[in-house]
């Protein structure tokens, strides 16, 4: 039972960043992801790897709370598509991790999927930085969950990594485009 | 190596005595002469000047090459040395050597370059199938089924002849305002185009007196037919000889090639 | 580590010593030095990790690193592909190693592919390209620096965790889109206005020989894609950097040098571009011969742009003319006899 | 002899240019006594290999990476071969002054080329000749940016076509070593694609191409040297492919089909050559005729064929050397040029055309209305070599670079060597038979006096002596001051001409109509798959998807 609501709480999460334009809307966002993603990890690697990930996650969080544009910003005017790719994602993701595919943990397949689509997606639909980094943030650990799926003793390493860059990207110094 | 010094000296009276130059000559001043009064032209005697133009060189050159690949009797090459590629490169030159100087002196050069064309076909048309180039064996050729390509391609043969030995009706532009001179250039191929007809188209005579006489005599009749031709060709004048060269002998050698090929076909 | 991903790694390291060297303005050697290590270090690290996992998110900090630094493109744009590079590797990836039917895979293998592509920059997932951007801000740096040894480690790794049917549909994939990007990179290098794009199709181009070296899963192919990769980082890269100044200044020439340079570029012979293209001829004639002559028209299509390339390098005066004479040698010298390089990487 | 001589004709001019070279940079430039030792040594190097044993001799050195090992090997074809390369390059390098970089790339691409003749298989006479080709190139362009040169796409194809038949081999067969390929692997389509690689290494094309437009530029210093190490390379590959079927083409259709292209290119280059206003015009399509004949008479098949094919490109080649030496104006030499070059007799070009049209009709089938055709496609020659006496010279290239005695003595060996085709043949011509056509090549005799066909005997002794004599007789007896330089019209106008240029209007006034036009325009197509973005992008990932659906 704890997996399929890790799995809800990372779709939530990531929904969250997705559909967030304040700091503290995506901050939440990143933390409930690796919190979910966390709890995946520990039921699939071990306590080091979900520790990995959750630091990973609240660190970037941390960082975005503190940084970006002020305020939680959810569901501010033009976000329906949002709204509806989370859902649309959500349900196709649902099929394919229980439906199409087979094996042990599910959840993890439909986080997975949730977590870095709706990233990627977030990154595509915005030119702001401080969103784009939170979701670049959900899809390292996203990634370095993916590590364990179709393996019977996922490696460590992925959830370290992943932790490290989700904790790093958020701390980058920015530059504003100029000529060469 | 002495018999390497033999061959080049029979070589050397086959070219410059018989068949090559004196024949040559000898047999071309009295056509010419024929021909000139024939076609009662005001002939101007063209006694040598100083040094006689590259042209006439030129032509007797190729002429020469032409004349001893023929069947006369007595020739001093062997007939195995013979080719008619030869024969027609050496008869090709001469056509065009008078276009060196200017172009003045060339009448109608397309069309006579058209007419060689099909002169060419006629020669060598008949030695496609049989797969030989020595004269004699396409004169000897006597089976039925080539026959056509035989009779096609010497008919196509005297019909080019007119042309080739200048007797149509076409003056060259630096000759319309002058006197006509007698042609030292057409008296030295008289006998290479006659004398190659003979070669390709009848039987080879024999090697004695009576092979002389049927050699020459069938080279004379072949001149007379070209100079007759040339008389028609120059009373029906000058648009009525290029309608049938034009429509008439080149339509003709495509028939010809279509022979050639035909016959191939059937003789595979 | 594969020993491919080792050799390019060498090779890129001697690349970015030679840009230092030779670049053309004394100012920008320190940037190059710092970002063009800053990549290095990000390409070891991509071919030295465990898993593939792993180097997908090395990949994922270097794109952000890579969208951070100065340039005319925004944050934003730059940090799209590769993030949308690492999605579709990522997902390409769990949809292959996932107990599923055989088409669920193979839809890996097109996340794979894709994810390749967009992560490199090539059709259908082109980078914006701005002419006056720097060149280590520039998509180039993913083209012509760290593609090869990322393209490399992919490619390696997929292939080992492909089922056989998905193994098929991705090389069917690479080659596919090695022709397409052959086709375009060549028309487009030749045609497209400005020269700065023209140098990338230049680029896109190449890859599209690799894409299909690497997709003819035959040792010929590996070889010749390995020899293209090696023409890209010593020879198109550097001359690439040699050419922005003549690029900037509005300069072409037609020199005796520009024409070389554009021999090297079109890959005739003696240069490496035509090894490789014998051993990927080599490689298609052993799978399906048709394919072989269709590899062999499009790579008539590299010429009129390596011309047009050539000319762009203007005339290189003293150490660049020195660098660029290097560079020929060294391409000279391996399209002459390969074997060396292909030893190395144990092909 | 050691195998290792295999190597010096190739080894010496390179190291010769890299000493040019490097005097060169240092602002010594060694002029033409370097550049000729360059040249010349890989001549001296190619007899001495070869004269001695007069046998096959081959040098391996191993593996290269691409399947091929670097396998060098002289026989009589490559000896041949190189000669025909490096003798008429060697004569321009003694001769004409040019900078050392032009001397020093010139040796390189004359490396080169010879390199691709003594290349034991056909990969390495790919990368060999692709390498003379971009070098070629690169040498005209040094010369004369401006001045037409061969198109490198065509090169290009020509190398890349050779390279995808050498790799087929290697697959098919198991290798691509000349002497060990299969018959079997040498199939129709591989064999296509070698004539067509042939064909577009030497442009062999019905039309005015780099052959002939060579000859049009401000200075032919580069122009020989070009045509020297390039034209004779595709003739080389279809001798060589002899050799990889055995003695025979895959099919006699391929016979056929390029003996007709070979008297096409001979016909167009006559048809052209009779209509030019100046002498140069028709000099500059003597090369591209006799390469017509040429290729006319070697794709025929037979061993007269072949040797008559080498002994009509050994003309063409001693042609190079002349027509790149010869002035722009109106004298003794360019008669004698004109004359050698369209055959008059007893020259050497007139017995070889004469054995080529005669080994038409022997070699059998319809391949006697080519003979004929070849005669006609001659006859319109001769027109045009005696049009062109009288015509203005042309544009004259630098006097510094011509040299007139040299070029009329070429042309003159040429017109006197008649008497000595038999014994050229005998020597030069035979051993590539022999080498090829190991089974036929027996039918070829004669000796040093007379050139045997199957029909007839050609004594080329005993019959060109006393022409020569005559000629000569004749030649003094006449006044060549008749000879007046005017304009004279063409004979007939070329068909293809208007043709080509109705055809180059069209393209040019091609639009595609409005309403199309943004989905042809390729600049709208580059922008938007460039701007990045995400629609494509998914759509693009979607076709993937599909597309392996598919699969």
């Amino acid at each position: 039972m704890i997996q399929p609501a890790a799995g809800i709480v990372v779709w939530l999460g990531v929904s969250l960043v997705v559909v967030a334009d304040g700091r503290r809307g995506q901050a939440v966002g990143i933390a409930l992801s690796a919190l979910g993603l966390a709890v995946l990890a520990f039921v699939t690697a071990g306590a080091v790897a979900a520790a990995a990930i959750a630091a990973g996650g609240a660190i970037a969080g941390a960082r975005r709370f503190v940084s970006g544009p002020a305020g939680w910003e959810i569901l501010s005017p033009g976000s329906t598509p949002r709204l509806v790719l989370c859902i649309v994602t959500a349900l196709v993701a649902f099929w394919v991790a229980d439906a199409v595919t087979s094996g042990p943990v599910a959840s993890v397949r439909f986080a997975v999927i949730t977590a870095i689509t709706l990233s990627a997606a977030r990154v595509l639909s915005t030119a702001e930085p401080a969103a784009q980094l939170s979701a670049v943030a959900v899809v390292a650990i996203g990634v370095a969950s993916a590590g364990a799926i179709g393996s019977t003793d996922p490696a460590v390493w992925p959830y370290l990594a992943g932790g490290v860059v989700a904790a790093i990207v958020g701390w980058l110094p920015l530059r504003s485009p100029s000529a060469a | 190596m002495i018999s390497l010094l033999l061959g080049i000296a029979a070589h050397a009276v086959a070219l410059l005595l018989y068949p090559g130059l004196a024949t040559m000559v000898a047999f071309g001043v009295v056509v010419e002469l024929v021909w000139m009064r024939a076609s009662a032209a005001q002939v101007a005697p063209d006694l040598p000047r100083r040094r006689p133009s590259p042209v006439v060189g030129i032509i007797a050159l190729g002429s020469v090459v032409a004349a001893v690949q023929t069947a006369a009797p007595l020739n001093p090459v062997p007939g195995d040395e013979r080719s008619i590629v030869l024969a027609v490169a050496g008869l090709a030159f001469t056509a065009w050597a008078v276009l060196a100087l200017t172009v003045e002196f060339v009448a109608e050069p397309g069309l006579l370059l058209l007419v060689q064309a099909c002169w060419l076909l006629a020669v060598l048309g008949p030695a496609v199938q049989p797969e030989s180039l020595r004269p004699q064996v396409l004169g000897n050729v006597l089976v039925p089924s080539l026959l056509p390509v035989k009779v096609a391609c010497a008919f196509l043969y005297l019909l080019c002849l007119p042309a080739l030995l200048r007797v149509w009706p076409f003056a060259p532009p630096g000759e319309r305002r002058g006197k006509r001179r007698l042609d030292a250039g057409r008296i030295l191929t008289w006998f290479p185009y006659c004398g190659l007809f003979t070669t390709l188209f009848i039987t080879p005579p024999s090697d004695d007196l009576s092979g002389l006489l049927r050699f020459f005599g069938f080279d004379l009749l072949v001149a007379a037919i070209v100079i007759g031709a040339g008389l028609l060709l120059q009373w029906r004048g000058e648009t009525i000889a290029r309608g049938i060269y034009m429509r008439g002998v080149a339509p003709f050698a495509g028939l010809v090639v279509v022979v050639v090929i035909a016959t191939s076909i059937l003789m595979r | 580590m594969p020993p491919e991903a080792i050799e390019l790694l060498v090779i890129a390291a001697a690349a970015l010593v030679f840009a230092v060297a030779f670049a053309p303005q004394a100012a920008s050697r320190r940037t190059l030095l710092v970002r063009g290590g800053a990549g290095l270090a990000g390409s070891a690290a991509i071919a030295a990790v465990p898993t593939l996992d792993v180097a997908l998110l090395v990949l994922l900090m270097l794109g952000v690193l890579h969208a951070a630094v100065a340039g005319t493109r925004s944050f934003a744009t730059r940090l799209r592909p590769p993030v949308i590079a690492v999605g579709m590797l990522a997902l390409g990836l769990l949809l292959v190693r996932v107990e599923a039917p055989d088409l669920v895979a193979r839809f890996g293998a097109v996340g794979l592919v894709a994810g390749l592509a967009a992560s490199i920059g090539l059709l259908p997932y082109l980078h914006p390209i701005e002419p006056d951007e720097a060149l280590t801000a520039s998509p180039v740096a993913w083209l012509g620096f760290i593609g090869p040894v990322l393209a490399v480690v992919v490619v390696v790794r997929a292939q080992g965790a492909l089922p056989t049917d998905a193994g098929g549909a991705f090389g069917g994939m690479l080659v596919g889109l090695g022709l397409l990007n052959m086709a375009w990179g060549g028309v487009a290098a030749w045609l497209t206005a400005d020269e700065v794009a023209a140098w990338r199709y230049s680029f896109v181009a190449d890859w599209g020989l690799v894409l299909c070296g690497f997709g003819l899963t035959v040792a010929d192919g590996q070889r010749g894609a390995l020899l293209v990769l090696f023409s890209i980082l010593a020879g198109r890269l550097p001359l690439y950097l040699i050419s922005r100044q003549a690029i900037r200044e509005k300069t072409t020439t037609r020199r005796p040098i520009n024409l070389v340079v554009a021999a090297a570029l079109a890959g005739s012979a003696p240069f490496v571009g035509f090894g490789a293209r014998i051993l990927l001829l080599r490689a298609s004639t052993q799978i399906y011969w048709p394919l072989a002559l269709v590899l062999a028209v499009v790579m008539l299509l590299w010429l009129p742009g390596s011309l047009r390339l050539g000319r762009s390098l203007g005339q290189p005066r003293r150490r660049q003319a020195l660098g660029v004479a290097l560079i020929l040698a060294v391409n000279v010298a391996a399209g002459l006899y390969p074997l060396p390089l292909l030893a190395a990487a144990r092909l | 002899m050691p195998s290792a001589a295999v190597a010096a004709p190739i080894v010496f001019p390179l190291i010769v240019a890299a000493v040019i070279a490097a005097f060169g940079l240092a602002g010594i430039n060694l002029g033409r006594p370097a550049a000729a030792v360059g040249a010349w040594s890989a001549a001296a190097a190619l007899l001495a290999a070869w004269l001695p044993i007069r046998s096959s001799l081959e040098l391996v050195l191993g593996q290269l990476g691409y399947g091929s090992a670097l396998d060098l090997r002289l026989d009589g074809v490559s000896f041949a071969f190189g000669l025909l390369i490096v003798v008429p390059a060697a004569v321009l390098l003694t001769l004409q002054p040019r900078p050392w970089a032009d001397a020093a790339i010139a040796l390189v691409g004359m490396a080169a080329s010879v390199a691709a003749v003594e290349a034991g298989g056909v990969v390495l006479t790919a990368i060999a000749g692709g390498t003379a080709a971009t070098v070629a190139v690169v040498l005209l362009d040094t010369e004369d940016p401006d001045a037409k040169r061969p198109s490198w796409g065509f090169l290009l194809a020509a190398w890349l076509a050779l390279a995808l038949v050498g790799v087929v081999l290697q697959v098919g067969g198991g290798t691509a070593v000349y002497s060990a390929v299969p018959v079997s692997a040498v199939t129709a389509p591989v064999f296509a694609l070698l004539a067509a690689a042939a064909v577009l290494a030497s442009c062999l094309l019905p039309w005015r191409s780099w052959p002939a437009q060579l000859w049009t530029r401000p200075s032919l210093r580069a122009a020989g040297i070009t045509l020297a190490t390039l034209f004779p390379l595709g003739f080389y590959l279809l001798v060589r492919a002899y050799e990889l079927g055995d003695g025979r083409y895959p099919s006699a259709a391929f016979n056929i089909v390029l003996s007709v292209i070979g008297l096409a290119v001979a016909l167009s280059a006559a048809a052209r050559a009779q209509a030019v206003a100046t002498r140069r015009e028709l000099l500059a399509e003597v090369v591209p005729g006799l390469g017509g004949f040429a290729l006319t008479a070697i794709a025929l098949g037979t061993p007269l064929g072949l040797v008559t094919g080498i002994v009509l490109l050994a003309v063409a080649s001693a042609f190079v050397a002349c027509l790149a030496l010869l002035p722009d104006r109106a004298g003794i030499e360019s008669m004698v040029a004109i004359a050698a070059a369209v055959g008059l007799p007893p020259s050497v070009a007139f017995g070889a055309r004469v054995l080529g049209i005669e080994a038409t009709f022997e070699a059998g089938d319809f391949l006697g209305l080519i003979g004929v055709a070849g005669a006609i496609t001659w006859a319109v020659w001769m027109v045009a070599g005696a049009r062109a006496i009288g015509l203005p010279g042309g544009r004259g290239h630098p006097a510094a670079e011509t040299f007139p005695i040299v070029a009329m003595s070429i042309a003159l060996l040429t017109l006197i060597g008649g008497p000595a085709l038999a014994l050229f043949q005998a020597g030069f011509a035979n051993p590539v038979a022999a080498e090829v056509m190991r089974s036929a090549a027996g039918t070829l005799g004669g000796g040093a006096t007379s050139i045997a066909t199957t029909s007839s005997l050609l004594p080329v002794v005993t019959l060109f002596t006393p022409l020569l004599v005559i000629a000569v007789a004749v030649y003094f007896a006449t006044n060549t001051r008749a000879i007046r330089t005017q304009a004279r019209p063409a004979l007939f106008p070329i068909p293809s001409a208007p043709i080509a240029e109705r055809i180059r209007i069209a393209f040019k006034n091609a639009t595609v109509p409005d309403e199309y036009r943004t989905v042809f325009s390729l600049r709208e197509l580059e922008s938007a798959a460039a701007r990045g973005n995400p629609i494509v992008w998914l759509v693009a990932l979607v076709a993937l998807g599909f597309a392996v659906t598919r699969y």
